[in-house]
């Protein structure tokens, strides 16, 4: 089965990345841009073993090592 | 999957000559299997076999007392006393960096320093030699910053400095930019490794990273039809992982430390092929492989791309029989991927098996010594007398020298590089003793009083102008900046960046250019001990400038007397030493070049004697520590080398007032910017002045007293003047402004 | 006196540390592998810089992982002096024993180069001796060496006096052109509460000798060992 | 409005950071897991400008800064 994995800065928490790209956009003449957040994603393949059972191993993956909780939120999307 | 029938089209489509074919036919006694033709494609490649090359690099002097492995291995190795070695190589890797600038470069590290490590050598700096299009040219930013950074990324985590380089940028790169990479590692004698199968029975084992469809041979697209699949099978860019390369480096070093192995080889450009078949061939012996113990990272791999993928962290040993044991357990301690493939044979058939069938079996001689050689036709370009005429009298003179000079110092070739070199890690192992920012490089080797030093150079201008001159320049010019920080030039590795060999002018410049190479090498007694050829470097049938970068290794006996090129100390006195070389050259210097837009005439005259007195007389000066600084008239002449000594310390600029050291007669603009080879500017306390000139007596050195160090202003008397921090902040800015990089 | 470098994959300051505590410094050190899970006979810790892992994920992610940590959480608790050099100390926050995290410096260019960073006090083993405002000349080397808190944790951080080095100009001044990565409040080196660990994006162990340009980082080891040498008695 | 924009690694592409992360779950304990692949996921704000002309401009955006297309496949979501 697979899951999806996205791991975002908190807010507040500042974005160098996301401000060089957002200022690369303006010198490339995309305009209309207002904010550019930058995270990560992970597509992850697993064993069957159930919806729950998935995203209670997910869960524990995110707040041990997945994300810095500091810094990041993460969220878990896991497929049938 | 149905094997497809291997034509001569499909043979061509792998690059081979329809001769070479039927060479293959020939040495088989019948038409290979589509692997069998894959594995003679790569390896009879121009890289692998070095097919239009090798009959001329075989003028190289390649011996000498010091040298304990010359070309023909991973990397050459040059003895630096008390049982130490110096093991070191230049690769390219051009043409991946064009098309993708980040993964290019870090893999184009990667290679070299698994040729390094692969002898048995711990890698201890790197150097960098890059050429880009235009600064202006809408891709040369980005193809900066992507290679800049690629190095930095897989250097840096490995944990290996990069000490200096040289970046340069003509249009003539516009579409095919040059990514060389040197890397120089440390090994007492008995521990160096070669990449060699020998002894009967003895086992084949592969470590390291899984080997994907990374990099393989263009010709899987033509002999995809076969799998219907083949969308997905579509060949990939290789992606580094420095961090499975730190592991393997650890891990291989820790296993040479045991003697279970006999043999080790890295497997970089035809991966699998290239390492079983080249030990194979040093050792006359032969050998099985069994492509199904290969560790695999994709589903439904074939032997053709099982044999052809350059996965990159991969290596190839031979242990002693019984031993394997102690490979296993220390790849597995590293985390790092082991597995048996097969072992050594007597018969000198290289068989590869797969499936429980054998799909290629190739006598191991007829692929490698019977491996093609050509003496391509050469012929100077009729354009070459036209492009070597220049009238200097008929250019127009600057109105204002110092507006000039501040130009030309913070143009792209000239400005500070820090841009480029604070990305690199060239600390790190706390060995680094003259860091970027001088004509060389120094380290320390600890546990010892030596030190290492090392420069890479080439004036590709000089070399398209005239290739032989341009070649002994550019060993020469290595030599001088090694030998300015004191240092006894002791190897030379190289990499070769030419356009198509196969035109009868390339062959000529490539020809030409090792002929001067040699005999620059011959005439300072440093052997050429390894190196690489770059050909095809062209796009839409224009080439590159003719760019034989040389890489020059120096030995110090006591690392504690090198010099650097910066002045240190008001009141000290700054002389000229080779006055005598100084005379008008415009021909390709960088004035003609930036201020009038012109790449004409000559390189500067060349006079190896006295580049040897030199070089020898620079060396004694070090070691008696008269000198407090030694900087080499390169590009930019004698006002762009006073101004560097004035400008390039780390900590701030000092002034200088000297005489202006040619003739009244001669034209300012000339006087200041005209190059030359074999003059060095020296600084010095007044109280060395004596003993300093009576040892260039000894030398024959023409030296000459110019003037004395400090004040606020560079100033060559009666000829141009500016404020030295006006300059260094010029010439600080310069190169990220020239690119639009933020600084 | 035996002091404990920690070797994660990917450690590659390590035998640097190594070199300056044995061979410039002279006190006894030992590499530790990270599968270790015991710290006893060590006095002191150091976790040096490096890739560790490649960096990948995010820094010292994977190292606060390994089992050697819960070892230095246990000899931290107890009071033994640590310091985590550049990428040891991205693992202690990726651990939690330093609060805060770091983020890719605000170039997003790697950056090596030497800087100046001001001592802001001497509660800890490392700058007991070291006059606070004493500025000292030293190579930083890193990516993400921009760190980053909330706003209670950086006030807590000042008030507590848990800034222990800050980015500055040769005067000493912490202007932003000193701050080599947008570092918060140029915050260079934090130690926890006790003082006893104490983490740093600079890298000591490369000044530690007068030929390599600085011998600036020395002091920090000379002062670990008085340290110790006090506490012993 | 908002739109999101998914950058992966194309099929066969190595990826050190999924592997090595692998590895630590492993080493974490939490089993099951075949495979990860890491991507960058990205957050936008802009101006209303309707689906269109925004999906347009994204996509420029990704061919010519946001995905190396050698290496790397896009995906963009335009919100409403
Ligand atoms: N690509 C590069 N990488 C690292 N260091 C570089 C690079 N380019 C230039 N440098 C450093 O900048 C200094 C000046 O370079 P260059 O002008 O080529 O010196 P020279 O002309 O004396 O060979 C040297 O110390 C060199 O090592
Ligand atoms: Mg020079």
């Amino acid at each position: 089965m697979k899951a999806k994995i996205y791991v975002t800065l908190k807010k507040g928490v500042l974005d160098p990345q996301g401000k060089a790209i957002h200022a690369s956009l303006g010198h490339l003449g995309i305009g209309g841009v207002e904010d550019v957040r930058v995270g990560k994603y992970m597509e992850i393949r697993l064993h069957d073993m159930g919806k729950e059972e998935a995203a209670r191993r997910l869960d524990e993956a995110c707040r041990r090592l997945l994300a810095n909780t500091v810094i990041e939120d993460y969220r878990i999307e896991v497929e049938g | 999957m149905r094997e497809i029938p291997v034509t001569p089209e499909l043979a061509k489509d792998h690059g081979l000559s329809g001769e070479e074919f039927a060479r293959i036919r020939a040495v088989l006694g019948r038409d290979p299997s589509l692997t069998e033709l894959g594995i003679f494609s790569v390896m009879w490649s121009e890289h692998c076999s070095y097919k239009s090359s090798r009959i001329h690099l075989r003028k190289f002097p390649t011996k000498g007392p010091r040298v304990l492995q010359g070309p023909g291995e991973n990397a050459g190795i040059v003895d630096i006393g008390d049982g130490l070695a110096v093991a070191f190589k230049m690769e390219s890797h051009n043409h991946p960096s064009f098309i993708e600038p980040y993964q290019g470069a870090a893999t184009g590290v990667g290679g070299i320093l698994r040729d390094v490590f692969t002898m048995g050598a711990r890698p201890i700096a790197s150097l960098d030699s890059l050429r880009f299009g235009r600064p202006d040219h809408p891709r040369t930013r980005y193809l900066v910053g992507g290679v800049v950074s690629g190095i930095a990324g897989y250097g840096n985590c490995i944990g290996v400095p990069t000490v200096g380089g040289e970046i340069y940028f003509d249009e003539c790169y516009d579409g095919n930019i040059l990514v060389n990479v040197f890397t120089l590692g440390v090994v007492r004698h008995e521990r160096i490794w070669r990449g060699t199968a020998s002894g009967v029975g003895n086992p084949v084992i592969y470590v390291g990273s899984k080997t994907g469809r990374d990099g393989i041979h263009g010709a899987t697209m033509a002999s995809g039809e076969f799998d219907e699949k083949s969308e997905e099978k579509r060949p990939t860019v290789q992606v580094g992982d420095p961090f499975t390369e730190k592991l393997l480096l650890e891990a291989c070093l820790e296993l040479m430390r045991t003697d279970a192995i006999v043999g080790v080889q890295d497997m970089g450009a035809a991966g699998l092929t290239s390492s079983s078949f080249e030990m194979a061939s040093r050792a006359g012996t032969g050998f099985v492989m069994d492509l199904d113990r290969v560790p695999q990272r994709e589903e439904g791999m074939t032997p053709y791309e099982l044999m052809l993928s350059e996965s990159q962290e991969r290596m190839l040993i031979v242990a002693k029989r019984g031993r394997e044991g102690e490979v296993r357990e220390i790849f597995e301690k590293w985390d790092l991927d082991v597995s048996v493939v097969g072992e050594v044979t007597g018969d000198g058939v290289g068989r590869i098996r797969w499936k429980g069938r054998t799909v290629a079996e190739i006598p191991v001689a007829a692929l490698t010594d019977q491996a093609p050689v050509y003496d391509r036709p050469a012929a100077r370009p009729a354009g070459q007398d036209a492009l070597q005429s220049l009238d200097p009298a008929a250019l127009p003179a600057p109105s204002d020298l110092s507006e000039t000079w501040v130009a030309l110092m913070s143009g792209p070739e000239m400005a500070d590089k820090r841009w480029v070199f604070r990305q690199y890690d060239h600390m790190i192992r706390t060995n680094t003793l003259v860091l970027p920012g001088s004509d060389a490089a120094v380290l320390r080797v600890k546990g010892t009083d030596k030190g290492i030093s090392l420069s890479v150079d080439c004036n590709s201008r000089y070399c398209y102008l005239d290739p032989f001159v341009g070649g002994m320049i550019a060993v020469c010019e290595s030599a001088r900046n090694v030998a300015c920080s004191g240092a006894e030039p002791v190897g030379v590795t190289d990499c070769l960046n030419f356009g198509n060999p196969e035109k009868t002018e390339i062959m000529w410049q490539f020809r030409s250019a090792i002929e001067g190479m040699a005999k620059a090498c011959e005439a300072l007694s440093v052997p050429v001990v390894s190196g690489n050829v770059s050909f095809y470097n062209e796009t839409m049938g224009k080439g590159i400038y003719p760019t034989p970068t040389v890489a020059m290794v120096g030995l110090l006996p006591d690392a504690g007397k090198h010099v650097v090129q910066w002045f240190s100390a008001d009141g000290d006195i700054v002389l000229l030493a080779g006055a005598d070389r100084l005379g008008v050259n415009l021909g390709g210097s960088l004035y003609l070049k930036e201020a009038h837009g012109r790449v004409a005439g000559t390189p500067p005259p060349v006079d190896l004697d006295h580049e040897r007195r030199l070089v020898a007389f620079l060396r004694e000066a070090a070691g008696e520590r008269l000198l407090a600084s030694a900087h080499d008239l390169a590009e930019g002449g004698f006002a762009c080398a006073l101004a560097e000594a004035c400008i390039t310390r780390p900590d701030g600029a000092t002034g200088a007032r000297v005489r202006n050291p040619y003739p009244e007669a001669v034209r300012p603009d000339f006087a200041m910017f005209s190059e030359c080879q074999g003059a060095v500017l020296l600084s010095c306390p007044p109280g060395n002045r004596d003993a300093l000139l009576s040892l260039a007596g000894r030398f024959r050195i023409t030296i000459k007293e110019l003037g004395t160090v400090g004040g606020e202003h560079i100033d060559i008397d009666g000829v141009a003047r500016i404020a030295a921090c006006e300059m260094r902040k010029a010439w600080r800015e310069g190169f990220a402004a020239a690119l639009g990089l933020e600084g | 006196m035996k002091t404990a470098v920690l070797v994660f994959p990917g450690s590659n300051c390590d035998h640097d540390a190594y070199h300056a505590l044995k061979h410039v410094v002279g006190v006894d050190a030992e590499f530790v592998w990270h599968k270790e899970s015991a710290l006893s006979g060590f006095e002191a810790v150091v976790i040096p810089g490096g890739f560790t892992y490649g960096d990948y994920l995010r820094t010292g992610a994977m190292a606060k992982l390994s089992p050697v940590m819960e070892a230095v959480r246990a000899f931290a608790a107890a009071g033994g002096p640590v310091i985590g050099i550049c990428n040891g100390f991205q693992i202690l926050l990726e651990a939690g024993l330093l609060p805060g995290a770091m983020i890719v410096n605000e170039s997003l260019r790697f950056v090596c180069d030497y800087v100046h960073l001001r001592t802001e006090t001497d509660r800890t083993p490392f700058t007991r001796g070291i006059p606070p405002g004493k500025v000292l000349k030293i190579p930083v080397a890193h990516y993400q060496g921009n760190y980053f808190a909330d706003g209670d944790t950086l006030s807590a951080l000042e008030a507590g006096g848990r800034v222990v080095f800050r980015y500055c100009d040769p005067s000493g001044e912490a202007t932003p052109s000193a701050n080599p990565n947008g570092s918060a409040g140029n915050i260079a080196g934090i130690c926890n509460e006790a003082g006893n660990v104490l983490g740093m994006m600079p890298h000591p162990e490369r000044c530690a000798e007068g030929v390599l340009g600085s011998a600036d980082g020395r002091l920090l080891f000379d002062a670990m060992v008085s340290w110790l040498k006090e506490r012993g008695r």
